[in-house]
């Protein structure tokens, strides 16, 4: 399946508008790109025997990243344009970028759209991330609105070597 | 009060002034000292594997490090767990390729020599036809650890046969330690574990476990995003801050902060064991780099909904992405970067909070000393470093049993 | 020249499809997607004199690090799925993500199609290999599907310091 | 605001098109997508305080990487395509990716577009570098085509790890 | 059978017990050794460095290494070929920038001093405006091997000038290795030399080439692609397993597998000539690292459909995307960590198979030794590392040709 | 001509022949010299820190380094410039993590000890609460410079407290050589430093400035895209070539030549003053790793369009973008692989440009020995490296100041 190609245009927009957002630190305004039944989840990846890869991501319930609600994700918001964060301070250069966006499933009103990213960090004078992997987001139009109502991010590493994970995928 | 520290003698233990609260920078980052450490701490201690709820079933198996090198925990069909090292012994490939699993054997991919749970040498492709049956299988099983023991389903192993008992080891101190986690019931590892790794050296992620005084600062946005003011921070860290301190023989230590209860067990494993339900490790990758691992232990007769309380409190502040842990990482890095400095090479680390202040506590029937005092203090980075100047000065167990520092108000 | 936004949108969510596939490691449904007469091949990419470039890129004939044909394909594809394929033992954490797609010639009923690609390949506990370059893809309708009839990919790197290149690009 | 799927279509070919032509060193043709009164730019970033982000990058005027009008970029062109350019002797093996192409203001003819950028290079044996940040153009329409009237780079790293910055971004 | 080795002794022969099959692992990843590698066999030995088909005009170069250096073979006007060290003598820079071409001068892009293809220092910008004349060309020309010899078209350098000729090197077993690739007619490189790297040591990548015990294990899934069974490799490897080995002075080996035949010229070439026609070569670049070079052969009168015959075999199996060597170089990277291992530094490599097995050949009249018995075994290996134990304890040429190792029966 | 040197002694002196134009290459990539250059070199020399119209007000900051390690240069509230080490002295983490700014004191984010601008240690949460007063402020300061001085707005540093006052250390030759900057004007820097990192040892890099003789052949490109063909390059570089040559103590260079007028001030600041107003300083990182900073220069009177003028210049032709230096970068770090060579490892680099072309020039009345000869020569690289070896191998400074090379035709 696929989309044509103006709602095809309308989703890659959003998803552009908001890396612009994340990458402009402006935290609120991505908030608001959540239902408040959002949820926002990274599962813990694992290496495992081949035979045996139904255990490579932890399931909900289970030890996370992240697996916040809106609240939660307001916290997290609030901590990061706090005077005090000193992980913003000053701001890490981040670059999101969104590759072969392609719609998955079509239920209701919600559509399912998955996309590979590569989020770039410098920070400092030298200090350089990458983290890569994959995304699965639920899309609810809200009067008029795409919103997010369920993020998951599939990260492709098993070991993170970068310092922290202080922003959002 | 002085500044400086006489200049270095061969002995560790003239790399610190525990009196007056002064430490060698240089032991954060030099690899001399480092290549040392993996031999007399890491290659004599008791180090944590994992718990016995990871491990079940035989063949359930868990991949850890000890020091540097990677071992695999394995429930041995007797039910007992082994500590494998993860290398085949005719040209040293890796035998196992996941972090955590379930197998029967270790098949080497490179020519298939076949290993049992025990890691004996059970599979020696073309035995008969290529080796003419000559290959000696009892002489070329797996290296393993010299001794495996838990306690309490936590299991630990070290390389030294002459190590004493892990019991000893812990000693009544140590004991308490897991058994605060221990007695939070019939307790599991929640699937999961978090690896995480820093360039940073492994001794400063563990003194940051009982480091209350970095909390206010560092975590500053944290309590500005929970809305607690700087004051009610202070008054939790800083003035309601008597209490219990426990300081254990071989360097063990507990705070009794109230929702924190910070443990570390010698050299690398901590317990955060009265808000969280975790333990934390953290391996040494070089002088200037670590691998922490995290486990979260919960009740397996816990509902759900304190199942998820107890993970969701865990997630919401540990590791990579914790909002709380987040702004650690940085801070070790730069002290491990700061420890070389050749500028400041003559002058010492300052470890001078709360210099006497913990008394020994009278009346305490515990078969081991505690103390009492600001429980915020560098006592417990004190007692850590002056036990560790213990470990490598000592040219063997014995040795160290002999010479060991006991527990004093400091 | 470039298509309008439906066609362009149509091969956009082909590669999307195909590099799902091969991320799931869907081998034998990849293979699907190429024609009876295909021919996948990566030529070796040398340093040369500047003066002497047409030579960067070895000819077909010559060597090559890939020159299939179907039956070849299949067997490459056999191989990756056997139960002895300790290199997918356990699977790598593989990321295709395609770039700047672009139709540069259309003839008859068969497409080229040029971009760009990043292939992130994460193994065990923390080994990490970038794969980058331009690939070319002649594509064909078969009885209304798309499928691929020629592919040439063009490494950027002379000296490949990966450990092997087991997957498809 | 986001323009319709056939508007963005042709965005997005037109930059891919640009991104051929300086993958292929087809310099003084992507010089041609220039109008005459063009400015190509690119600040120089510094890490800075987080209370004094506003200087994070120089400004028009002040130091700057790249700050040429068409005779200036002209020259650059001039000098990568002369026989005594040894940095691109033999050239490099650059791939120009754009990410998350989106039309942010229409002003009259003039169209301003941004996007996220991924440059990797690969030159001689194993020297890889990679940059990586955003871009914003003002596109305008001439006679029919879409020429570049001013293009700003904005880097992610403050301190610049690779050996130059010969080509273009 | 005894498992461990005599403590280490200043000699390379005594880290390892050839009789017995063990090898001292710390010779695979050690820093110090290897530096003595670079000097003791990569500064003595005739290294092979391309083929006249590759540079056939005066001015044709072709770029690889000498240890860890880069040297330019390049064929000068007076039709022979020189081996120059890409450095230039003013400042150091580099004077070549391509892995392979055609100039008619080397010049460096700093200040332009340029060298002919004799190396010759030929062009000073401003010789007389600058120098007035007094640079001494003649000693400032481009560092060269010290010798420099070909066999049958096979180009090959040693920077000792004490080196023996090539083919005292050779002797008649590495001759008949290269006569067995040359016999292919009137042979030519095809374009397309593959250049690979991998974090492995560059003698474990040189013993996997007679090492046919790990094809069935390593390679299973290209068996199950190809629809041979276990069964059916087996066979082919050990059981239809007897036939001619033979192990040349200095370390060269082959053995005599039919669809393999693979020879391996010490102490980095190896020739693969009997299904396939090609020659890897394997630079060392660190103790834990090396560059792989392909280079395949054909028949400059085959026909079309011979010649794509040649390459589609050799392109389907070897290199980093061959459906062979994909597999290897996993093992390789293995072995070399495992080799490192501190925890198992008493514990040898295990060479063990067919020991003794292989027995001269009697009434073979070649003009040196052959064996005969297991052609799937460590025999190789074990002489492999014997020879290479000679090259490190040899004090120079002289020392080498008096005390190497003779092929003997083991 | 001789093109060999003596045997290494343990003296540096003897690691170059500079009457014959030879120099060991092994000191541009050694590791164990490098570590000796931080001592010898950096630990002692008067450092380039930045200028002061980049920190006018009270707070301004610039951070740069000396030798390996960040400082940060400050205002200080009395209007005096403060050199501090970016190293908290509680445990060693960063107090400031900006390239350059304003602020009103340093705060290290792991526990907040917060310093002032004069590094004095102000600020130490819980002083009262956890401390009980006892940290001795005094004492735990953050580290400084020995001494901080500067000349025309240019604000020197050193580690050494024996080091002779800054005009001393220039001399009149140094001196000169600001001047020539300063009296462009009512100097400031343009905002914007550029920070460029090459594998390349520093003194490569600090060679270049005054090498002339590369400028036709590696700018190459860039002449022909100004149109202006070798024959002219070659009349401004190797004809229109005699001038003023300045060798200053202790390693200060000056050429003269028209439109460059590089001066060097030992060991790592350039200074580009006729055609361009610009200061380079080029930092070690290690023996074959260097970090670049640019400072433009310009009059703050100066009408928009002369200010626009002096910027275009420079932007058009340095840094890593710069249509001048885009073509360095890259010889600097083929020279510094170059001179690790070990095939190479007995034959020095040459040295030999004009040797003995510059003589001692009569009657000018400067307060320092002023050369004539070409211009375009290695006078200046062979001064500059034997005042290098002054420096490495002098004990202390009393030691440099009386054995010292003084400026002599050569
Ligand atoms: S290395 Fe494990 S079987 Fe050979
Ligand atoms: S370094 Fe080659 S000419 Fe100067
Ligand atoms: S390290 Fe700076 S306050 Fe503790
Ligand atoms: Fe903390
Ligand atoms: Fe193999
Ligand atoms: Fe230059």
């Amino acid at each position: 399946m696929y989309l044509n190609a103006e709602a095809q245009n309308e989703i890659e927009q959003f998803f552009y508008e908001e890396a612009a957002l994340l990458d402009e630190h402006r935290y609120s305004d991505w908030l608001k790109l959540f239902t408040e039944d959002c949820r926002y989840w990274m599962p813990i990846r694992q290496t495992r025997l081949a035979t045996q890869m139904e255990d490579e991501f932890t399931k909900p319930g289970e030890i996370a990243f992240f697996d916040d609600d809106l609240p939660g994700l307001a916290k997290r918001v609030h901590k990061l344009e706090s005077p005090y964060a000193w992980g913003e301070s000053p701001r890490p250069r981040t670059r999101h970028m969104y590759h072969n966006i392609r719609a998955i499933a079509v239920e209701g009103a919600e559509i399912t759209v998955s996309c590979n990213f590569v989020f770039y960090r410098s920070q400092l004078e030298d200090d350089v991330d990458w983290f890569v992997g994959r995304r699965e987001d639920i899309l609810r139009r809200v009067d008029g609105q795409l919103k997010i109502v369920w993020r998951s991010i599939f990260l492709d590493q098993t070991v993170i070597e970068a310092k922290n994970m202080n922003q959002f995928f | 009060m002085t500044t400086t520290l006489p200049k270095t003698s061969l002995s560790f233990r003239d790399r610190m002034d525990v009196e007056n609260g002064l430490v060698d920078r240089k032991i954060f980052s030099d690899d001399e000292i480092y290549q040392l450490e993996l031999k007399r701490v890491f290659g004599r201690a008791w180090l944590f594997m994992c718990h016995d709820s990871q491990i079940p079933n035989s063949g359930d198996f868990f991949q850890t490090f000890m020091g540097e090198e990677k071992v695999i925990v394995v429930r041995n069909r007797q039910g007992g767990a082994e500590v494998l090292i993860n290398a085949c012994r005719h040209r040293g490939a890796a035998v196992c390729r996941a972090h955590s699993g379930n197998t029967s054997k270790f098949m080497c991919a490179y020519h298939g020599w076949t290993y049992d749970l025990n890691g004996n040498l059970i599979g020696v492709p073309g035995n008969a036809e290529l080796y003419d049956k000559t290959i000696d299988r009892k002489s070329w099983g797996l290296g393993k650890a010299a001794q495996v023991m838990s306690y309490r389903g936590f299991i630990f192993a070290t390389l030294d046969p002459e190590a004493p008992p892990l019991e000893t080891f812990l000693g009544g101190a140590g004991k308490v330690m897991i058994d605060k986690l221990a007695d939070y019931g019939d307790i599991e590892v929640v699937p999961g574990v978090i690896r995480h790794r820093l360039k940073a050296n492994w001794k400063i992620g563990m003194e940051n476990d009982q480091d209350y005084y970095h909390v206010g600062i560092t975590h500053a946005s944290l309590f500005d995003a929970w809305q607690s003011s700087r004051a009610e921070v202070n008054q939790q860290y800083w003035i309601d801050n008597k209490g219990d301190i426990i300081l254990g023989e071989y360097g063990h230590i507990t705070d009794t902060m109230p929702g924190h209860f910070h443990s570390s067990i010698f050299p690398h494993m901590s317990l955060l064991t009265d808000l969280l339900q975790v333990v934390i490790v953290r391996h040494p990758k070089g002088p200037q780099e670590l691998e922490m691992l995290y486990f979260t232990f919960v009740d397996k007769n816990a509902s759900p909904e304190e199942r998820k309380a107890v993970i969701d409190r865990n997630i919401m502040r540990l590791g990579p992405s914790g909002m709380v842990e987040q702004d650690d990482g940085e801070n070790f890095e730069f002290c491990t970067t700061g420890s070389a400095s050749q500028l400041l090479r003559d002058r010492p680390f300052n470890y001078q909070m709360g210099l006497g202040s913990a008394k020994l506590k009278e009346g305490d029937d515990r078969d081991f000393p505690v103390f009492e005092g600001d429980r915020t203090s560098e006592v417990y980075a004190r007692w850590r470093i002056q036990c560790w100047a213990d470990w490598m000065d000592a040219e063997n167990w014995d040795d160290l049993i002999t010479n060991h520092s006991l527990p004093a108000a400091r």
